[in-house]
């Protein structure tokens, strides 16, 4: 019985057949579970990226201002849209609250995306088919992205920053 | 059938069967959902 | 007997008086702590329910702080707390160690937990920074302290228990290895300890830089120690709920695990590896490598999973076997149909088992995988996931057992019996669907913690998101009303039994 | 309810492992603290400067 104790040697009873047969199965089960993962960093495109460096907030927003200074093409709502050369490196900041700047992206290419906070925490979300990245101040995450789709895209800030946080949207457009 | 297999939880062995059917389903289709992201590395 | 007893005329269990009167203030605490989470549960969802959106941002981050740290903190913990002194002293026969220190560990706990909500109550500009409490958000002082004054009393009660487990071996209360439920709620304690401990290792550093005794410190060092204590902690949950689920199945139907053995490999398990699983939490972050990912997060090759499936098989097992023996042998599911349904405590073990497993544990599982997790990682699928848990699975187990503490500690007679016997299923099919609305509404990426999903406070860059995600939402709002009548009915129930059961 | 025979029989090693709660107590709170949290903040702490 489950309220007092077992029978003096528990641990030489025979495990009837029903368990063993469910037991294997969770067993097995749990290892392709436990293979899918590292297979696919071998055969899948949807990996989350390892590559982050220490930065710091002015370092990170300077390495910003270059790329947006050198590849500006316009502003929307006051924001600076910004064109990069397909396969560099590209920059997109999160502060309170609001994301920039505007990326331009051709569809097909690889960019090397780099994220990072200027103060809090911010969660980085991509509507319509919501892919989340934690945006962590003095880490410069750098995710090798290539757009599969083109159409206009927005930025959602998914971690609790403040309590401006629900006014956190940026915007990425694919061409 | 014999005294000792009415006792045995074969209804149970039911149960977990269909659960665990859902789960593999499921997870199946986590990964076909996966793969419609963007190419992220 | 010695005046400090007294002998259930039931269960038979020889019960330590001063044990009894600290279960009872720990669970009627935890009782008042549901209920308060409970209205601003009820507050939260109908914000994020965008056909009413009910509260202002401030509000409703003040709320949602104040909605977890109630439910995933009071309410879970002053209940947890009863349970091991119950299965310590009670279920041994056996006195509670230290009973002083219970009564520490209880004013500890009961004043953070005041003055974590107070603080927040009064200045949530400031204190509003969620659960989580993510550095670099700050908050006064005074909230650190009232989380780890909680988190230290919890901290006591569980190596009081530990204490009163040591004695009952040493006294000799009972021979050979623990009855299967202590061995379960030691699991749970064995969890705890880590866990606090963590929690101390997160949160005191917070409370020195909040004083401005210390400079900031690194965010992401923080959100890796803080999810050994938030995560770890609902493991902790996750095992007392199974505790209770081999406690409910011997009260309700007389059913015992078919191996001890079995079983118990299942809780060992969780005791090594179920903590590591928390770097679920930082899947999708910066700074760690793949390797630390996927073994930490797959719970050491799953081995943690591969407990639940086993309680999955033995407590449902346990239920079939003992009803077969009372006679319920056609085909495979007669016992299943012919089951104490009206019993509450029954359908609430039944549906306890059923969310956690379909709903919660399924779904963890698939958020908890390396790559999975970019799709759902703070979408407010991760809020269906555990509210399929802790709110569904965890809550249901803690109030099925209920319906046997109110006759057996407090001694009285259940009130509204008949009321009683829909209580569960208010609350497991509200909840359910909560938990559902929620996972499907986050896989069109709709946030959590979010206080305004349609109109981004007039962001400029403000777009809709699917109407899709938002019909799921309804869905979630419509269940959080059913579920809010079930937890007011257990709550009625409980107190109602409380000030007008007949006594026994 | 231990039968006659049983009574002399020893008890096997992995039992007595597993009543011993201050084994499973420091096994598992130095798991998680070398596996999860140890390496962890280890890694966070060793990320390269670009």
């Amino acid at each position: 019985m489950s309220v007092v104790p077992p029978e003096r040697v528990w641990w030489t009873e025979k495990i009837p057949k029903e368990e063993k047969t469910w037991i294997t199965i969770a067993i097995i089960w749990g290892i392709v579970m436990f293979i899918m993962m590292p297979l696919w960093h071998v055969v899948g495109k949807q990996n989350p990226s390892t590559e982050s460096y220490t930065t710091t907030p002015a370092e990170f927003m300077k390495e910003a201002d270059a790329f947006i200074a050198k590849y500006k093409v316009g502003a929307e709502k006051g924001v600076a849209v910004v064109e990069p050369p397909v396969g560099s490196d590209i920059y997109m900041v999160a502060q309170q609250w609001n994301w920039y700047p505007v990326l331009k992206l051709k569809k097909g290419a690889t960019y090397r995306l780099h994220l990072s906070s200027l103060d809090m925490l911010h969660g980085f979300s991509l509507y319509p088919m919501s892919t989340n990245f934690m945006v962590v101040p003095n880490y410069d995450y750098v995710i090798t992205i290539t757009p599969t789709e083109t159409g206009d895209y927005h930025v959602v800030c998914n971690e609790f920053c403040g309590l401006g946080h629900q006014m956190m949207v940026g915007k990425i457009i694919v061409e | 059938m014999s005294e000792e297999e009415k006792f045995e939880p074969r209804g149970t062995l039911a149960l977990v069967f269909i659960f665990f059917t859902l789960f593999v389903l499921l997870y199946i289709l986590n990964w076909i959902w996966l793969s419609g992201v963007w190419e992220l590395s | 007997m010695d005046k400090d007893f007294r002998k259930c005329p039931i269960t038979g269990f020889k019960i330590h008086l001063p044990a009894e009167t600290l279960i009872k203030i720990n669970g009627v605490t935890a009782i008042v702590a549901l209920l308060i989470g409970g209205i601003m549960a009820l507050l939260v969802a109908l914000t994020r329910w965008e056909t009413i959106h009910l509260l202002a941002p401030l509000d409703y981050y003040m709320f949602l702080t104040l909605h977890g740290w109630n439910m995933l903190g009071f309410w879970i913990i002053f209940f947890e707390v009863a349970i091991l002194y119950f299965a310590g002293a009670v279920m041994l026969n056996n006195r509670l160690a230290a009973p002083k220190f219970g009564w520490l560990a209880y004013v500890l706990m009961l004043a953070g937990a005041l003055i974590t909500n107070i603080t927040v109550l009064t200045n949530p500009a400031k204190n509003a920074i969620m659960f989580t409490s993510y550095v670099p958000l700050q908050a006064a002082p005074l909230y650190y302290l009232g989380v780890i004054l909680f988190a230290v009393g919890a901290l006591v009660a569980v190596l009081l228990f530990l204490a009163t487990l040591y004695i009952a071996k040493k006294e000799k209360t009972y021979e050979g290895s623990l009855p299967l439920v202590v061995f379960g709620a030691l699991a749970a304690a064995i969890i705890a300890v880590g866990t606090l401990l963590f929690g101390a290792v997160a949160l005191a550093p917070t409370l020195l830089w909040s004083l401005g005794l210390t400079p900031t410190w690194d965010a992401l060092s923080y959100r890796i120690i803080f999810w050994a204590f938030g995560h770890a902690s609902q493991q902790i949950n996750v095992t007392a709920m199974i505790a209770i689920w081999y406690l409910l199945a011997y009260l309700t139907v007389g059913g015992t695990t078919i191996n001890e053995k079995f079983s118990r490999i299942a809780f060992v398990l969780y005791i090594l590896f179920i903590n590591i699983a928390s770097a679920h939490h930082i899947l999708v972050d910066p700074g760690v490598t793949t390797a630390w990912k996927i073994w930490n997060t797959s719970y050491a090759m799953y081995a943690a999973v591969l407990a639940s499936l086993m309680h999955a098989f033995a407590v449902p097992g346990a239920i079939e076997v003992a009803l077969r023996k009372k006679g319920y042998t056609r085909g495979l599911f007669e016992w299943l149909w012919k089951a104490p349904w009206s019993n509450p405590a029954f359908s609430a073990l039944i549906l306890s088992i059923l969310t956690f497993g379909l709903l919660g544990g399924i779904t963890g599982v698939l958020a908890g995988t390396e790559q999975l997790n970019i799709r759902v990682h703070n979408t407010i699928s991760i809020t269906g996931h555990f509210h399929g848990t802790v709110a569904a699975g965890t809550t249901l187990a803690f109030m099925g057992i209920t319906y046997y503490v109110l006759p057996l500690i407090f001694r009285r007679e259940v009130v509204a019996k008949t009321l009683a016997v829909y209580q569960p299923w208010f609350f497991g099919i509200g909840i359910s669907m909560v938990s559902l609305g929620m996972m499907a509404a986050g896989l069109y990426g709709i946030p959590r913690r979010h206080a305004d999903v349609t109109g981004f406070g007039g962001a400029p860059f403000a777009f809709d998101f699917d109407p899709t995600g938002f019909l799921f939402i309804s869905i979630m709002g419509i269940g959080a009303l059913l579920a809010a009548i079930g937890g007011a009915l257990y709550c009625l129930i409980a107190v109602g039994t409380l000030l007008k059961g007949k006594k026994l | 309810m231990a039968k006659g025979k049983e009574a002399q029989e020893e008890i096997p090693a992995m039992q007595r492992y597993f009543d011993n709660m201050w084994l499973l107590l420091i096994v598992s709170t130095l798991i998680l603290a070398i596996s999860y949290v140890g390496w962890g903040v280890w890694e966070a702490l060793n990320v390269p400067a670009k």
